[in-house]
């Protein structure tokens, strides 16, 4: 485990979160129940399968989207 | 009292048999409550969702209060203004396990929210070929909606109105128009303003009605949502009847003869 | 199922508390089968008969076969051209015994039907002497309706169009101004086609619906009874729920904020 | 009782009946349910419970009237 | 440029050969100038005035700057709420030797300024026996305008809409009515908006039209006063060429032969 | 009498200033010299044509006949339903050294006539990159309209109601958008019927209307002719007047004071 | 000639006038032309030939009129 | 020149003419009067002023249109 920080963007705000953090560990750490988001990390989606395994990188670009009411 | 409706009358969009002809959005209400007592009370057993960037100072998520058991969540594309967008979003709505059936939307115009059909045209191909059961939001255009419907749509929902403007049916001829030539489920898709304008949009032979705002933004939404309920099943129940012939002139509803003199 | 309306909205009509806000005539109707049929699904509580001399060959009489304790009878005068010809007719009502209120209608011309409102004027302020419970078919004028009320007539029953045309509201505008002033029940009587109309009707804030053509005409009088009777609770029900401004412009129903980018 | 006849009017038609008759019996006679007609002989409502009272006289002309279906 | 109305489409109102079938107001304009140059531009030769109490403080009188020679005017009863006030209106206008012809309008109620066809009818009669040439102002009730034909009237003058309203033809149909069984000349008397309402109107096949307000509270009033003379005439002659039937569906209007291949 | 219109009230097409508003068809008439009298007197200064193969047994030519020095022509693409059918009808009236200003009109289905959007903005920019003034006939659908004028047409010709049925305007309110964002002419293209509709066409501020049927097949052609030039300089003028405002309720046009006592 | 005064009421108004004038009299010295208006004297219309001849009474009440513009 | 005749469509209809002739020569052979028409040849525009150079081949499809009313 390493200390040191990568930037990302996350719904469009910069963010520091600690190197080795998965995409499933940064859903948790935002408080967010997993099976009601989905996530796209650079324009692409990651299946929630992959969650898990999936760590992000530096200048990572993540959307995390639910549903919302709308008509 | 006679039932709300005769059992038999049931109608089938994308595989799915449904008993009510009435779908509605779950924008623009008070809060989690009152969407779910309109749900309820609007009979409906479709209901549109949007798909948006989480909200981290939420304090409760549709997905965990909505009864998926009793609903089928429909995705929209609200906001969209490109295939491009439309697409992309509703490949999120997959991802989140929720695109049985989505409903395809791309603006053209933010003032008047009505449709862009060249672009929608354009994402319908593309979702079809995904697999994906395409709802299009399209203008009252009947040769945009043969295109739609030959090109694998699971229905059409032309325009009544412009969105959220409660103006009622525009253009009732085109309604009739699509529907002489619907090989797909018709849905009048945004306008209707209140249970007449949803009667009437039945009475042209429709197959169902979506609506969000003339719900939540009646005074009182719950019993708005009761007055569309019977409003869809009376303007069906009529167009079934078969009306009467409107005439130019008047004729006795009593007998003519046998007058005391 | 949610129940078809509020227990609470009830009204009164000539000392009568009422549920149903449809009012049925007993005309043109195939036989007697078809007419209770038709009574009972559209949840009418007062139906309409006409007076006329005997027929000495029908096999039945109305009155043998109507079921009096479910349905109040509603004499009308149809036929009667004069004041005095429609006093007559309600004089012999009475000595039938069916005469607790009575409709009131003075036609002015046989190929429009249209109310002559000055015979009927006279004629309603005979039948209230004489202690009648007076149900005025009447056009859509207020000033008539003023002096109508004013007078002592227990309700006053604009016309939305001629008799049997089937045509709808032809000027809502005064019958929104007959709501406005009025102190007595206001129906709508005659015109009406079809369920979006009496829901129409309905949302413009009167009390009650009368009809009886666009049932008995209809291809299937028994499904046109339930449409109506379901059309006059939605357009009711849409009215006490105030409906949503109509806005010239369009209005986003789901979130305009937190999209993709 | 005399066999001599009343020609009356019933409903726009000419009819004879035995002198003596009255109203109730021409409803009777009629094949008609007392309850279910009123009668006017001579323009003037001949109330229900006289019909019985009530004999005709030559000339008279008799409206018997019911309820049918109406709008 | 072909002449704006062809020289034999004449009218004859209470004796009198007229060309224009557009008469007009002299109310609500900004002064006398404003006044005779609508009235010049309307091509009218028929103009209305009211009869008040002289205004003392008033620079100039209307008869001292109004062409008699060219304008016949015609004294209306507005304001007044009875046949006594009506006829004692009238005859101080013909006492001040104007009252070939009248406009007879007894008001039933100050917000909507709808007639009160009873209190019309009682003085059309007391005024008819004067010798007076009487067009009233009456609702759109083909019965009503009948017994005023056949009382003698010299026009019938249905309202299309409320005075001052703008709202247009509310119910064309019982125009309709009333043109079919017209002996005298039908004049739409109020409600007209803009110029399309006036053509609208004379496609009904009435003789004309009478206005004020469209015309004086149009932003540029001079400019309106053409757009409604030519209005009338478009109407007019569109009425007598005979309108295309409305099809329900289309029709080529180029040959569908003779296509290249 | 004032004159038909204001001399300074004239518009710009594709470069021309042009002082008549109505554009005429010059299909379905009797014969060449009722064409012509229609042409006259509708005022026109341009007039559509429709290209087809020659017919060898027709006595004379329209080319022959039709006075090019006063009107200018305006070849359609009637009959063609892709765009390379209307590219290609369009190149063959420009070799004919007729091709000026064009109209571009893809049709999408027999029955209702109505535009294959998609394939007209397909055809128009081709067209416009060949150097075409292009004025496409389209849905009224404010979308279409948008990119055809930012794509470079000349104008937008959005349709009032299916050509040759004579309904009138079925979408005023799209028009309306379609005026509200124009940055080229609007030209309301099929669909009118009669002098009233061209005047509210007008009325809605639109540059033009173009219409055929509405004419050659009222019952007398050249008094029609008459009744749309003057209904369209009425609408027109009614438009730049300001037309008064609605109102819900009544406004006296005579003096409320002064009356006597 | 006598200096007394008569009472009168025109349009509503109270006022005075010298005794023996005339209706003529009256609408001349309001300022009015003749032919323009015409004149009720006590609910009765005063013909305008009887102008010149009728002379105003105490208590009289008048209506004089004339035309304005109006729809 | 050779008397050999050439098949051709005009129109939609098969037609023989002699070999030599050229667009214009059809044109006025037709009776058309030449400034009244244009010519597509096997889906080509001859443009006007090739008629009188241009002669025809055999098999040639030949549309000749004109314009006619229309709206």
């Amino acid at each position: 485990m390493s200390g040191s920080m990568l930037q990302i963007v996350v719904n469009g705000e910069a963010r520091a979160v600690e190197s080795g953090t998965t995409v499933a560990g940064l859903v948790t750490a935002l408080g967010l129940q997993r099976e009601h988001v989905a996530v796209e990390r650079n324009r692409e989606i990651v299946p929630r399968a992959e969650h898990e395994a999936r760590s992000l990188a530096d200048g990572d670009v993540l959307e995390i989207v639910t549903f919302v009411g709308g008509g | 009292m006679a039932t709300e409706q005769t059992s038999d009358d049931t109608w089938t969009l994308a595989g799915r048999t449904l008993r009510s002809r009435l779908i509605v959005g779950t924008g623009k209400y008070r809060d989690a409550e009152q969407t779910k007592a309109c749900l309820e009370r609007s009979g409906a057993e479709i209901v549109t969702v949007a798909l948006r960037r989480v909200d981290l100072s939420a304090k409760d998520n549709l997905l965990s209060w909505i009864d998926r058991d009793r609903y089928t969540l429909l995705p929209n594309t609200a906001g969209c203004y490109t295939a491009d967008e439309a697409v992309r979003t509703l490949r999120l709505a997959r991802e989140l396990g929720i695109a049985d059936i989505v409903k395809l939307e791309v603006i053209g115009d933010p003032k008047t929210l009505l449709p862009d059909n060249e672009q929608t045209l354009a994402a319908a191909k593309i979702l079809i070929d995904e697999g994906f059961e395409v709802l299009p939001y399209v203008s009252a255009d009947p040769i945009v909606c043969r295109k739609l419907q030959d090109m694998g749509c699971s229905a059409v929902m032309p325009l009544a109105a412009p969105i959220g403007s409660g103006m009622g049916i525009r253009n009732p001829h085109n309604i009739g128009f699509i529907v002489e030539q619907a090989t797909v489920p018709v849905i009048v898709d945004a306008g209707v303003g209140t249970a007449s304008d949803a009667a009437k949009a039945m009475e042209l032979g429709i197959d169902g009605v979506l609506m969000n705002t003339a719900i939540a933004q009646a005074k009182e939404p719950e019993r708005m949502a009761d007055a569309m309920r019977m409003g869809i099943i009376a303007g069906r129940q009529a167009y079934l009847a078969g009306r009467m012939p409107i005439r130019a002139h008047a004729n006795a509803s009593s007998p003519t003869g046998g007058l005391i003199e």
